[in-house]
């Protein structure tokens, strides 16, 4: 018991000497004339969502940086605090309660992922802040909407342009479905399932895979499918499961049209499906084909492409959807506080970004309005084909 | 009906898999037979064995017949150092003990592997591309190798168990170990062994489950295989020949019908393995053939 | 040839060991014989590498050997038959034979080990007639020969012999001992552990007996074998107790 | 005393009179200091954590509320798996179970929080009974089959879409309350919960002490002994696993009040690891050393974080910290399975007492012991 | 034994009767035919050379293993396939031939376990400390310390069963069995690894036992301890019995001395 007991003094001993150091290590920061503006980030750096969240991460800090060295807002630097949440909605809503109490940040980004945006969404509204998040689940809108705002096409819109171009382009009737068994896809099926009527299409099978199995067992559940005679492929995924699915079709000479989600719009997709992927359609942000059906010298194409130069430079890569989602949010915010005012209260700049009007992004034009939180429209969204492992224009 | 018709297919895909856990399941018998342990690493040295395939074949360039024996001997001298490091030290332990390191050594391998291998999949190339068409079913000429790879390591096992002076001393460690440190064998050298052997395994089932690699596999394909092993009877090293195909069969073949018949989601599909698993430790913890070994008091 | 200086070794806590003194002479059959309990397999098995020594020193052909591994000693020519036969009975009887001579390299000396092989074969027939066998199929004699069998494959010059007549009908042991008796006879040194001390000693030259972890007595086996005394260390006798109550260690 | 009449030898000069023992308040007296210590360091904590938190980055009493419910499940895991020596790996789905109950019922059948939580002890309990045959198991068998009962678990969560909503999982949970009171401020669910948690802390305690503890020990250290002493084995493990699955799913419901958002990920295999992970690190048969354990894994990677905090500037591959968290703790786990198999608790008060006895080096070829 | 007699109800004064026990493993038969009875008060040794069946046979009587054929009697009742809990509840306490102690337990814990089927407060009971557990508590320390006292333990209560000298662990194990409160003790070779001195000291406790109305059966290796203590002895060899009689008679009797010394060759 004794031991025990010195353990726990040492323990003590410590965190009291820790806390001692860091508070000494604190009181170098206050040297900037004006006071920094405090935005809180939580993104799925790692787990499931990793390669949504880093890209965003660099989007963000890139931003930032550009926006600093221009002078802030107002002269006021603008500070991103970013935490992880490993892609859990456990530690998402950890890392958003975290926040709020330690930072009073004026607006928070996040998450990448549904889940872990929805449980941020709840502090979000109990502590009355703005939220822009990046994840496209259709379900985040449910319920109270005042203080979320979103930048992607949700998986509405991604629906609505895939149905669509099923229905218009393709002309055909009955669908097969094929979902993740997470979060991104069954959110997918939700909305397929709902909305295929309204376009004059049947979902003849929904067939649910886990994105671990291997080609096999993706044969099997396209096998399933196959049964049930369907004119079209739908895929609702993301990576490495559509690409397993479309190898497999393509080498089972299954010559179906395969449409996939914007889960797809990356280059990691091309890669792993190799020739398969050839003749995949997708619906996603213009962004990513923006050299192909932009005007040069249009404000999109201008706005793109600057973002797209600043990126390669700062991180030798290529921009992605990801990283655009991450550039919108921030963009929306830093522009709002602009409209609004460094010493906005939160229910302003609420208001400021709820009367976003015309904002170009990298998504699409952001309009919000009460009632439309998303901001974007199914007109934002292209579908895309590849061709050659290369993004095209699909035909339309 | 759809269903019967569908059978060729759904059975050619429960071979295939089944044949990766036959790998992995032969995996976990070695070492069990050898250290009495069971490695819940076992489906992380699969992960190295796809990763480090494709890096060395698509990212350095290596010609296959060079990247793959490359990937195999990493993979055991990854397996040789967890022995070395980890169950050696451990010899002397109780099964807690063993169990929470080995899991340890799971959580670190695969934590590893996302550092390594950050994205959600990798490419592994596959050994020859294109499919082969059957009456009812399509497979993958890759299919082909996984096959022939399978029954040639099963065969290479068994030639090495039965018939190479190494083998038969590692088989008499399990029959009897302490006979077989009486006839001079170190019998902590065979333990050795046996994690080269498994790890060389696993590594094997990893880089022919192409051609898609990534670092989350581990538990997937080690839940698998560990279910495999159980079915055809823990530490018997064939049994997991009856393990693994049994096992990939009703994987495929369920969920077929659940879909195709009843309409059910497929989603319920991650848990045929691990309700299989639970029966057969339930109801026959023999293994179905009833041949494996009953863990003593 | 093996000499045992005060040796002491521990079962886990008990001190199985107590200071024990042992001579095996090159060439001659010893025997230790005593009840069960004594001690008598955990002296062999503290020769060959199996229990840990505590105190004392094991000397073989004048080099210590006190707590080197297992394999070790047996490739220093010491081959171990143990107590309850021990073979691997999932295995054919060819390969537990030739399991014996694992420490042999087969390209060096192959031609030897099948010779050796066949020598074995010669002095056990019946284990020729069953080499395909599983070893656990075979009736606990055939099980004793083969054990004995697969330590002579090591080619060793100091075999350790435990219990080999345990369970064994008499007629049977009878036949092992002739074996036994053979070999010597061929130039082998046996360390025989033995409880049936009418045979043990019947065969051997020289003879220790036991006691709880002790040497009591020693002597050529013929003398041994007239004494009164080893009847009572067995069945044990008031008289023997009380000789040694005096000295009991404290614990 | 009847001892020592009629035989023949009475060595130790035993007196026939009551024989000097310690009384035994005094053991009483010290294991409570220990919890009554522990309560007054939790009942004081956010005076000095709550100034702290910012300086330091590390937003203690926010964390501490996780730590407690963790701790929560992690003493009821080492009930069954440090003190009775059963493995479980599928813990993490009672905690599922429990938080799924209580969420359900609180929000679509809108009982009350307070009625929630032991509803949800109550269904854990339940699939305990039901699951409690895997206990005829051992060792790895039980570890793979609880691993399995996890992975199924997992699977219905989020399958059952009708019932749990599936992926979406259920939101808008109500904040822990009791009777007539929500507790809606950090601080007050900070004190909630660990007043709950200290509340299952003394009673565990008290537990392994007890008679009950002793069955659970000794059946642990030898299953034939104990059943040959009278302790009937099988019906102890059952109660121990059901036990552990209450206090799984008394903490579950705890989480899902204070998460306010379940959804099936949460309670991945992943989770009943770093669970296993608490109660190893911490050290098996050891109650504090489970609380040691869940505040250690839970605080370190806040600690982590905050690192770039204290210092300025700190390479990227720091910043990263969750991407290798797991080398992190699988080294961790490891080397503590190597050096300390009874865990970091007991493995410090060891070396504070300079008793080498379980650090005896295992790379050692020869152990003569 | 005849069989006519193990087959009737039980005698008066009988205390463990068995009638026509067989065990076998794979295809070794480790017991065979085995009936016998011991009486109350009486102290019984049961001896042999190694593998003779007798760790078997406790194996059998205390329910670890069942038998293939035959019936075990015990305080008046049938207990032939009784979980081995429920048989030590009925009063037969064992100890083991490998000490068998829960070795990460204090020497008075050890002790308290065996009273587990003489208490009865359960898991809510224990956990809240209601006043009957606390109760149960302070007698169950009592008693155990009272058991303590007769092996001779008193003073090392608080240590760990672990870090006792062999000897001592071996007395611990007695005392544990002891509190059962037995009605009929058996004891696997409880003078193993004891030197002679403690071997003497656990005779007289032997005897204490036996005049505290417990019956003892013991299987031992120490003929000095058996043939000075037993009232009879039981020789095994094969998994039968041999011979029965006292230790003189078994002494002398040439079966059993071929049985251990073996048959004169030529």
């Amino acid at each position: 018991m004794s031991g025990k007991k010195i353990v726990v003094a040492v323990l003590l001993a410590g965190v009291l000497l820790a806390s001692m150091l860091a508070q000494m290590g604190c009181g170098q920061k206050e040297s900037g004339s004006k006071e920094p503006i405090k935005i809180g980030v939580v993104l799925s750096e790692s787990g499931a969502n990793e390669p949504l969240g880093k890209p965003e991460r660099n989007a963000i800090k890139l931003f930032v940086k550009r926006l600093n060295e221009a002078g802030g807002i107002d002269g006021h630097e603008v500070e991103v605090i970013i935490k992880d949440d490993q892609s859990d909605a456990n530690k998402a809503k950890q890392a958003m309660v975290e926040l709020l109490e330690q930072d009073n940040p004026v607006a928070v980004i996040g998450s990448s992922g549904t889940g872990t945006t929805i449980a941020m969404k709840q502090e979000a509204e109990k502590a009355g802040i703005p939220q822009v998040c990046m994840a496209a689940g259709a379900n985040i809108m449910d319920g109270d909407i005042t203080w979320i705002f979103r930048t992607p096409p949700t998986a509405t819109e991604a629906g609505r342009k895939a149905l669509s171009y099923i229905a218009e382009v393709l002309k055909v009737k009955r669908v097969a479905l094929l979902y993740d068994t997470n979060p991104f896809g069954s959110d997918g099926k939700a909305v397929v399932e709902r909305e295929a009527p309204e376009y004059g299409l049947e979902v003849v099978v929904s067939e649910g895979y886990q994105t671990e199995e291997s080609e096999e067992g993706m044969d099997t559940h396209l096998t399933n499918a196959m049964t049930a005679n369907p004119e079209v492929v739908l895929v609702w995924g993301t990576n490495p499961g559509p690409a397993k699915i479309v190898k497999r079709m393509r080498d089972k000479g299954i010559k179906l049209p395969y449409v996939g989600s914007h889960g797809i719009a990356n280059q990691a997709f091309i890669e792993l499906a190799g020739e398969a992927a050839n003749g995949v359609v997708f619906p996603a942000g213009k962004m990513l084909i923006y050299q192909k059906i932009m005007e040069p010298g249009s404000e999109e194409y201008e706005f793109i492409k600057d973002f797209a130069d600043a990126y390669f430079e700062e991180y030798g890569e290529n921009i992605n959807t990801f990283a655009g989602h991450g550039w919108d949010a921030i963009l929306i915010i830093t522009e709002a506080l602009k409209r609004a005012g460094v010493g906005a209260t939160p229910e302003e700049l609420r208001d400021a970004i709820e009367s976003t009007k015309g904002l170009v992004g990298t998504a699409g034009v952001f309009n919000y309005s009460p009632t439309d939180h998303n901001g974007l429209t199914p007109d934002d969204l292209t579908m895309v084909e590849i061709v050659n492992g290369k993004w095209e224009p699909a035909k339309e | 009906m759809d269903f019967l018709g569908n059978c060729p297919q759904y059975i050619a895909n429960g071979l295939a898999n089944g044949c990766i856990y036959i790998l992995v399941a032969m995996g976990f018998n070695i070492v069990f037979n050898s250290t009495g342990i069971i490695n819940f690493a076992q489906g992380e040295f699969c992960m190295f064995g796809g990763l480090l395939a494709y890096t060395l074949a698509a990212s350095l360039g290596l010609p296959l017949p060079l990247a793959i024996p490359l990937a195999l001997a990493s993979t055991a001298i990854i397996g040789a150092a967890m022995e070395r490091l980890l169950v050696y030290p451990l010899r002397r332990a109780g099964a807690l003990v063993a169990i929470i390191a080995t899991i340890g050594a799971s959580i670190f391998f695969k934590s590893l592997g996302r550092v390594l291998w950050p994205k959600e999949a990798y490419k592994v190339p596959e050994f020859t591309a294109g499919n082969i068409s059957l009456p009812g079913a399509t497979v993958s000429r890759q299919f082909l190798w996984v096959f022939g790879l399978t029954i040639l390591s099963v065969t290479a096992v068994y030639l090495f168990f039965n018939h190479t002076k190494a083998g038969k001393a590692m088989r008499a460690c399990s029959v009897n170990r302490f006979a077989a440190s009486l006839v001079g064998i170190n019998v902590m050298r065979m333990s050795l062994y046996s994690f080269v052997l498994a790890a060389a395994l696993g590594g094997l089932a990893g880089l022919i489950n192409a051609p898609y690699a990534s670092y989350s596999m581990g538990l997937f394909l080690g839940v698998k295989g560990f279910t495999s092993a159980v079915v055809g009877g823990l530490g018997n090293t064939f049994g997991a020949v009856t393990g693994g195909i049994v096992l990939g069969l009703l994987e495929e073949l369920i969920p077929g019908f659940l879909t195709v018949v009843l309409g059910v989601s497929t989603g319920y599909k991650d848990a045929v393995a691990a309700i299989l698993l639970i029966a057969v430790l339930l109801l026959r913890p023999q293994g179905i053939l009833g041949r494996g070994v009953v863990e003593k008091v | 040839m093996l000499e045992v200086k005060g040796l002491s070794a521990f079962y886990g806590n008990i001190e199985a060991l107590r200071a024990v003194d042992l001579w095996a002479r090159a060439g001659r059959i010893t025997t230790i014989i005593g009840a069960n309990g004594a001690g008598k397999t955990t002296l062999l098995r503290a020769i060959s590498g199996l229990v840990p020594v505590r105190y004392g020193e094991v000397r073989y052909v004048g080099q210590n050997i006190t707590n080197l591994e297992p394999h070790r000693i047996v490739k220093m020519g010491i081959s171990h038959v143990p107590e309850g036969r021990q073979v691997f009975s999932s295995m054919r009887v060819e390969d537990n034979l030739l399991l014996g001579a694992y420490l042999r390299s087969r390209r060096r000396s192959g031609g030897e080990i099948k010779k050796d092989l066949q020598m074995v074969y010669d002095v056990f027939p019946v284990l020729e007639e069953r080499k395909d066998q599983m070893a656990g199929t075979l009736s606990g004699g055939e099980q004793q020969m083969l054990a004995i069998g697969r330590a002579l494959m090591s080619k060793p010059r100091l075999l350790l012999l435990d219990e080999p007549s345990m369970g064994l009908a008499p007629l049977v042991i009878r036949d092992i001992f002739a074996c036994l008796k053979r070999l010597h006879d061929e130039g082998l040194t046996l360390l025989l552990v033995e409880q049936d001390a009418q045979i043990a000693l019947s065969v051997s030259d020289y003879g220790y007996v036991m006691r709880a972890g002790k040497m009591r007595m020693e002597g050529e086996a013929r003398e041994l074998l007239g004494r009164e005394e080893i009847k009572s260390l067995y069945l044990g006798e008031e008289a023997v107790e009380g000789e040694e109550g005096g000295h009991g260690d404290k614990i | 005393m009847i001892a020592s009449n009629g035989g023949s030898g009475k060595k130790r000069g035993g007196s026939y009179g009551s024989p000097p023992r310690r009384p035994d308040w005094m053991g009483m007296l010290r294991r409570n200091a220990l919890l009554l210590g522990f309560t007054v360091f939790i009942m004081v904590m956010p005076a000095w954590a709550v100034p702290l938190s910012k300086p330091l980055s590390i937003p203690i009493i926010l964390t501490m509320r996780l730590v407690g419910v963790y701790a929560i499940v992690a003493v009821g895991l080492n009930l069954l798996m440090g003190y009775a020596g059963q493995v479980s790996l599928g813990q993490g789905a009672f905690f599922g179970i429990g938080a799924y109950t209580s969420a359900l019922l609180t929000t679509k059948v809108g009982f009350p929080v307070w009625l929630g939580i032991p509803c949800a002890i109550l269904v854990a309990m339940l699939f305990g009974v039901l699951l409690a045959p895997v206990l005829r198991l051992k060792g790895h068998y039980l570890a793979m089959a609880t691993l399995a009962m996890g992975i199924v678990v997992f699977v219905f969560l989020r399958e059952m879409t009708w019932l749990t909503g599936g992926n979406d999982g259920v939101r808008n949970i109500p904040h822990l309350s009791v009777p007539f009171l929500e507790i809606t401020s950090t601080r007050g669910e900070f004190y909630y919960v660990w007043i709950v948690a200290i509340i299952v802390l003394a009673l565990c305690s008290r537990l392994v002490d007890s008679r009950v503890g002793r069955a659970m020990r000794a059946l642990h250290q030898s299953e034939v002994a104990a059943e040959a002493m009278g302790v009937p084995v099988s019906a102890v493990k059952k109660r121990v696993f059901i036990l552990s699955a209450a206090l799984g799913g008394l903490a579950g419901g705890l989480f899902a009040h204070l998460q306010r958002f379940i959804d099936p990920n949460q309670f991945s295999i992943l989770l009943s690891i770093s669970l296993v992970t608490m109660v190893v690190i911490g050290g098996m048969e050891s109650v504090w050393g489970s609380v040691f354990g869940a505040g250690l894994i839970t605080f370190l990677p806040k600690l982590v974080e905050a690192l770039p905090r204290w210092l300025g500037e700190v390479p990227d591959w720091l910043e990263r910290y969750s991407n290798y968290e797991g080398m992190i703790l699988g080294v961790i786990i490891m080397l503590t399975m190597v050096f300390m198999p009874s865990g970091i608790t007991k493995g410090m008060v060891d070396l504070v007492r300079w008793r080498r006895s379980s650090f005896v080096n295992p790379f050692r070829r020869k152990a003569v012991d | 034994m005849p069989a006519e007699e193990a087959m009737s109800p039980l005698h008066e004064g009988v205390a463990l009767q068995t009638s026509g026990l067989y065990k076998a493993f794979g295809g070794l038969t480790a017991v065979k035919n085995i009936s016998f009875a011991v009486y109350e008060g009486e102290i019984r040794a049961i001896i042999g050379p190694n593998g003779a069946g007798k760790t078997t046979l406790y194996d059998l009587l205390t329910g670890i293993y069942k038998p293939d054929a035959g019936r075990i009697f015990f305080a008046g009742k049938d207990i032939t396939g009784l979980p081995s809990h429920r048989i030590t509840a009925m009063g037969m306490a064992r100890t083991f031939q490998t000490v068998r102690l829960f070795p990460h337990m204090s020497v008075m814990e050890n002790v308290m376990v065996a009273m587990h089927h003489r208490t009865h407060c359960g898991f809510l009971s224990c956990a809240l400390a209601l006043p009957p557990s606390r109760r149960e508590e302070a007698w169950m320390r009592e008693e155990a310390h009272r058991f303590l006292h007769i092996v001779g333990l008193e003073m090392q209560g608080e240590s760990l069963a672990g870090n006792l000298p062999f000897g001592q662990q071996r007395l611990l194990e007695l005392a544990r069995a002891l509190a059962t409160q037995p009605k009929v003790l058996l004891l696997d070779e409880p003078a193993a690894g004891l030197n002679a001195y403690e071997t003497r000291e656990l005779g007289d406790i032997i005897y204490r036992l036996r005049d505290m109305g417990i019956t003892v059966i013991l299987v031992e290796h120490d003929m000095g301890l058996v043939m000075r203590i037993s009232e009879k002895v039981m020789v095994l060899d094969y998994g039968e019995i041999i011979s029965e009689g006292t230790p003189e008679e078994v002494r002398s009797d040439p079966r059993v001395i071929e049985a251990y010394l073996g048959s004169v060759v030529d």
